[in-house]
């Protein structure tokens, strides 16, 4: 599937807006995501948020991805 | 066990009303405990001494005389705190700004502290402790911070998000950009292009109760810590990383909290209290005074804003930028961020681009404010939109409506959204009779949108139920604002008992698992997510223990309006067993019957507003008053609608007060003047009329309720809305926050040439 | 730190002359306590003057009025005769802080801590308020523009206290006001003041007196704009030359709370109000 | 410490307690009588969080020292309900929600009280203004004034039967 990078993990990547990978929960895509991208690892250790099809998921790894899903990874958010 | 958190769109009993809190009593008879409202046997008192420099070397410090004084128990400096962190550079920058480490970094920056038999003795020991400093340069604005020569606030911080990645340091810590579509061509396409540059001041949360904490830590490394938070777990985990304790030996527990909005949700002078405890080994009680709570907790940023947008003369916008500078105050954050994020969340746009830049500046560590970021771009965007629809000689709600986000619209920071509020809200507004009050001399109307994602997050709730069907509710949110009252409907709801039959705790680190900090507009949402399947999990025990008194099989069961009843023709002889009597027969059936679960709530639903505002300028003093305020949110489902529009309007006169007054005023010495309740002007009674509020309810699809946050967005509009309003009803344009009276008189001048 | 509570002027006086080291009268205590608590004093002796009889008296009459020295300002408010006599002096006590500080402030404690801002002072000024003063050398009795010499300085002896606010036999036909900016509607400190007073004879303006607030180091008199207004009903062009006297009077400073553009023009505009103001209430018809 | 002796009366009950001749009121209330309803937001009177009667006049308890309470009558939130009842004020506050965090709500309680013992019927702008020294930063006022009205109801309905 094709996922887009926004904000500092698009330049931490290098400067790649979207990325081609393959996972069916958001834990595998960000485990091939790092794979691809060791730069980011800090990034998404310090803690990322996908949104699948629109949604946000902070901290849900086992979150399904179903196929075909508009995937967008974020940084984490911090509310107050 | 999987759960169906999926929106549902059941009927209520419960939910919905507005029934009084259970801790009303306690809150109003002075008996609820807050931070500063126990003591302990033996306890110390500890107070923290502060540097008065904006940014200095520490080159030395001599405790000696202060230790000598009788009554002093324990004195720190950075030195009694050894580097835990193992390289976390976002934890060590906690650290150092709980206490300095050779260098503060801004005014109020704590460089020692003593803890004393009492308050007296260690203030005289604060005096005897002498510091000897080397003062730096400084700088406290956030454009004079990011011009060359600046001075550097750390050496170390090089400018992350730039390719190629920096060598040299600079105050940028982070930039971050946001968007999609060209926006060149799109602002090629426009008929009509405005820009303007905005800036807003430095504003604090202001809570009433000050930070407090009653901490008390062993030799052996266990200890207890009773807080003021919105985050208990997570101030375990924090202070358990940064003194090297287990997180397990640590108890944390909530006080009554008397106000967050994001400024509890960081350790401050708790890590230090623990380790004067230690030290001493005795417990020791740390209250901050106002004047440290302004100098030295976390604000909000201050900003300087770049908006530009184009349009055609049909009114739709063909694209828009913003550039946006926050400071983060002595340490990296990710507030430029948010704002880039957040800055045109409400408008469906083709081409558009956001770049934020997060800027060190010698100022205390900025903390998240609700909605943090969102509402200063929103100023800036929102002015934006209002100039530009009067160019086009639009209607600004209309123009709003025309260029509103709906469900399928690509999100300006990236996600394409579900079902949405801002289309809604907008409608609301053009209907609503606040529209058709006619306006004096003087007067203006001014409305604006604002936007927030709203969070979910680590949840983890118990529910057990008493012999007599009573029902003990221990959550690990913090009631903020009468999430008690929600979280009991909830559970009433789901078990079908009455309301009052639900007993609402806030458990301490020690009786629960994990719980993310109550942010986010999250308590609500996420505790009564994990609330509902709680109750669910003990329905299904009290299915069993019927099932097991009727001898039958449990699925022959079912749960209807408070009790079980058997279904099916063979079962017609057996009438329905109530919650109370199920609990009462308990003891013999199996034991205590509990429900419990733990949930990472995500899919919080994002949430709009739209605010509308009169206000009076008196064009000789330049005083704006507001005359009338219009809040029209979309809170999913309103559990307790009292308490939804108590956010509503508690968020909307916070911004009202960084509108017109609210701000941290530097000096050239670069040290605070104004850290106090009388120069830092939040709105007084007197100031404000009543709110009125319109609850939307757009269900959000990833809650079995439909609920939203709503504790943020309501701060986000108001800036621009009084802007506007202020705009209209002078004919002058604002771009500078506060709008205190003499900007304003300023502005009308200079208009007036 | 001692604290006393004499019951008589007299024992107060004998302490505070006694005393070697740092001693201060407590009356309402709201700017004390505050400056004890953020360490910028640490006396040595307190004397609370509230148990003295005489400084807790309030006596009210046409002829005269004096106000005791421990006297809180929300009890100036309850008096409906002296708010008839000199309502401006009465709403500028009552500006003092919320009414959890009126209960307690007294309009002595806001002359003796000299600041440029406070309320009562030009109100105190306008309306030619004399101070009782009481020390060591007997009594003596003061204009009140003679008592605040700069910010925070007065022009008190050692051992020297204020014992009561004696207000002049109020004429037929008088009028006073007090205006004051401030951001917010309650619970701020003037960022410029102004206060008026006069008497009318046949319609127009006979005596005034003008007096600004947080414009200089101390309240001042603007006797030109005094002069603009008498002989007038406050017709535009006296009021204009009322307004343009007050700016030329303004010696103010840039500080957190506003600046000296916006204090000078400001106190333009708000002294031609509190003279409308004064004026209606002394039956003045334009 | 040099200690003063004071005798007083609180809530109705005579008391006795000694304290430093520079220990304020609140101090004294918190930490030496342990009536933590009342708050400490700001300890220079600028916030009402503290608000207490002294002899029925409303003051700010950080404004005011321990040893000035002798002989007086000091009254706290924690004496507001009579006889077990709570005062039609707190009963409104609760049904009127006028209380989120519920910091500022016993000083918020004690002004209104005094507000409404002088003033029985005030408008909402007597209301506001009578309570500007009072700083609630959670609920934007509105739940406060209408719990302040609807309480003032109640109590000219009690005072008429």
């Amino acid at each position: 599937m094709e996922v887009q990078l926004s904000g500092f993990l698009s330049s931490a990547a290098g400067g790649v807006q979207s990325v081609e990978l393959t996972g069916e929960t958001v834990g595998e895509l960000l485990t091939s995501l790092e794979l691809r991208y060791p730069s980011l690892r800090d990034a998404i250790e310090q803690g990322v948020a996908v949104a699948v099809n629109g949604e946000i998921y902070r901290d849900r790894r086992d979150q399904p991805i179903p196929p075909g899903a508009e995937v967008f990874l974020l940084p984490r958010l911090a509310g107050g | 066990m999987p759960y169906e958190t999926a929106y549902t769109n059941q009927g209520f009993n419960l939910v919905g009303s507005r029934v009084n809190r259970p801790d009303g009593i306690d809150k109003v008879t002075g008996r609820a405990k807050y931070g500063a409202d126990v003591n302990a046997a033996g306890q110390l008192v500890a107070k923290v001494l502060r540097s008065p420099h904006a940014h200095a070397l520490i080159k030395k410090i001599d405790t000696s005389k202060a230790a000598k004084l009788p009554g002093v128990k324990a004195i720190v400096t950075g030195d009694d705190f050894p580097d835990h962190t193992g390289g976390n550079r976002s934890m060590m920058d906690i650290l150092e700004n709980c206490m300095a480490r050779g260098r503060a970094l801004y005014d109020g920056h704590a460089v020692a502290a003593v803890a004393a038999i009492d308050g007296e003795t260690a203030d005289k020991a604060l005096k005897l402790i002498k510091v000897t400093y080397k003062k730096l340069p400084h700088v406290t604005d956030v454009d004079a911070a990011m011009a060359e020569g600046a001075p550097i606030i750390h050496d170390w911080v090089r400018t992350a998000g730039v390719q190629p990645a920096p060598t040299t340091a600079s105050n940028v810590a982070q930039r971050s950009e946001f968007g999609h579509g060209d926006v060149e061509a799109g602002f090629a396409q426009a008929d009509i292009v405005v820009e303007k540059t905005f800036k807003t001041e430095q504003t604090h949360q202001g809570y009433i109760e000050p930070h407090a904490c009653l901490a008390q830590l062993g030799p052996d490394g266990s200890g207890e810590l009773w807080v003021t938070t919105q985050g208990h777990f997570t101030f375990r985990n924090v202070c358990s990383t940064l003194l090297g304790l287990d997180v397990a030996k640590l108890k944390v527990t909530s006080s009554e909290i008397g106000g967050g909005f994001g400024g509890k949700t960081h350790v401050w002078t708790e890590p230090v209290a623990l380790q004067l405890s230690r030290k001493a080994n005795r417990p020791v009680k740390l209250v901050m005074t106002r004047d440290e709570v302004f100098r030295a907790s976390g604000p909000t940023s201050s900003t300087s804003i770049d908006v530009k947008i184009g349009a055609k003369k049909n009114g739709r916008i063909t694209a828009a930028t913003a550039e946006l500078r926050y400071q983060s105050g002595a340490f990296p954050g990710m507030w430029a961020m948010f704002g880039a994020m957040t800055s045109f969340a409400c408008y469906d746009l083709k081409n558009v681009k956001s770049v934020g830049y997060d800027v060190l500046v010698n100022r205390p560590k900025v903390a998240a404010y609700r909605a943090p970021s969102a509402p200063m771009a929103a100023f800036g965007v929102e002015s934006v939109m209002d100039m530009l629809a009067a160019e086009l000689g639009m209607d600004a709600v209309e123009f709003r409506i025309k260029n509103a986000a709906k469900k399928g619209t690509k999100a300006s920071y990236g996600p394409i959204y579900g079902p949405i509020g801002i289309g809604p809200t907008l409608q609301a507004v053009k209907d609503h009779p606040h529209m058709k009050r006619r306006l004096g001399k003087n007067q203006g109307r001014g409305m604006a949108c604002g936007f927030w994602f709203n969070f979910g997050g680590q949840t983890c709730t118990d529910l057990n139920i008493g012999v007599d069907g009573s029902v003990n509710l221990t959550v690990g949110t913090v009631d903020v604002g009468g999430s008690r009252a929600s979280l009991a409907l909830i559970a009433a709801e789901e078990l079908g008992i009455d309301y009052d039959q639900v007993r609402v705790t806030i458990g301490d680190t020690n009786s629960l698992g994990h719980n993310d900090t109550t942010e986010g507009s999250r308590g609500t949402f996420s505790s009564g997510m994990a609330t509902i399947f709680a109750a669910r999990n003990a329905i299904e025990v009290l299915k069993q223990r019927a099932a097991a008194t009727w001898d039958i099989p449990v699925d022959q069961v079912v749960w209807e309006a408070g009790e079980a009843r058997a279904k099916g023709k063979q079962n017609s002889n057996l009438p329905p067993l109530t919650l109370k009597e199920i609990a009462a027969k308990s003891p013999r059936t199996g034991g205590p019957i509990a429900g419990h679960n733990e949930v990472v709530a995500d899919g919080a639903g994002v949430s709009f507003a739209s605010h509308l505002v009169d206000v009076e300028v008196d064009p000789e003093t330049g005083s704006t008053r507001v005359l009338r305020y219009t809040v029209i949110q979309d809170a999913g489902k309103a559990i307790h609608p009292d308490y939804v529009e108590g956010q509503f309007q508690g968020g909307a006169a916070q911004g009202i007060g960084w509108a017109l007054n609210e701000e941290y005023i530097y000096g050239d010495d670069g040290c605070l003047q104004n850290p106090g309740f009388l120069d830092y002007r939040i709105p007084v009674c007197s100031d404000l009329p009543f709110i009125d509020t319109q609850i939307l309810e757009i269900p959000n699809p990833n809650h079995p309720y439909g609920v939203r946050g709503v504790g943020e967005t309501s701060i986000v509009p108001p800036l621009a809305a009084i802007g506007n309003a202020v705009s209209n009803a002078v004919g002058v344009r604002m771009n500078h926050v506060p709008m205190s009276p003499p900007r304003i008189l300023k502005a009308i001048e200079d208009a007036a040439g | 730190m001692r604290f006393e509570s004499p019951t008589t002027t007299k024992a107060a006086v004998s302490l505070l002359a006694a005393e070697k080291g740092v001693s201060h009268v407590l009356a309402g205590g709201t700017d004390l306590l505050v400056r004890m608590k953020m360490g910028a004093i640490e006396p040595d002796l307190v004397v609370d003057v509230k148990r003295i009889d005489t400084m807790a008296a309030l006596t009210v009459a046409a002829s005269g009025v004096h106000i005791g020295g421990a006297v809180p300002a929300a009890e100036l408010g309850e008096s409906e005769k002296l708010r008839t006599l000199w309502p401006g002096v009465v709403e500028a006590a009552n500006l003092i802080g919320s009414d959890q500080i009126q209960g307690r402030c007294t309009v002595v404690g806001n002359l003796c801590n000299a600041s440029p801002a406070a309320d009562s002072v030009p109100a105190l000024i306008a309306a030619g308020a004399k101070a009782l003063v009481i020390g060591p050398n007997g009594k003596r009795r003061v204009s009140v523009d003679k008592i605040v010499l700069g910010p925070g300085r007065t022009s008190l002896g050692h051992g020297e206290f204020i014992e009561a606010i004696v207000l002049p036999a109020r004429a037929p036909k008088s009028g006073d006001a007090y205006l004051r900016f401030t951001p917010r509607t309650e619970m701020d400190i003037a960022v410029v003041s102004a206060a008026v007073n006069l008497t009318l004879a046949r319609g127009v303006v006979k005596t005034a007196k003008v007096v600004l607030g947080a414009v200089a180091p101390t309240a001042i008199s603007v006797p030109a704009a005094a002069r603009a207004l008498i002989g007038t009903k406050l017709d535009d062009a006296a009021l204009e030359k009322m307004a343009k006297a007050c700016r030329a009077a303004c010696n103010p400073i840039d500080d957190k709370r506003g600046t000296v553009e916006y204090r000078t023009k400001v106190a333009g505009v708000l002294g031609r109000r509190a003279a409308l103001l004064a004026f209606e209430r002394a039956g003045g018809r334009k | 410490m040099n200690g003063v002796t004071v005798s007083t009366t609180v809530n109705g009950d005579a008391v006795q307690f000694v304290c430093p001749p520079s220990e304020s009121l609140l101090d004294v209330l918190r930490n030496r009588l342990n009536l933590t309803g009342v708050k400490e937001g700001c300890g220079t009177g600028d916030c009402g969080a503290c608000s207490i009667t002294l002899d029925g006049r409303l003051v700010c308890a950080c404004l005011v020292l321990g040893a000035e309470a002798e002989g007086r009558e000091v009254g706290t939130v924690e004496g507001m309900s009579e006889n077990g009842e709570l005062h039609p004020l707190q009963v409104q506050f609760i049904e009127n929600a006028a209380l989120q965090c519920g910091i500022c709500t016993p000083g918020f309680l004690v002004a209104a009280k005094a507000l409404l013992e002088r003033n029985p019927n005030p408008t909402e702008e007597e209301i506001r203004y009578g309570l500007a020294g009072n700083l609630c930063r959670c609920t934007g006022y509105d739940k406060i004034v209408r719990a302040v009205q609807a309480a003032a109801k109640i109590m000219r309905k009690g005072r008429k039967s």
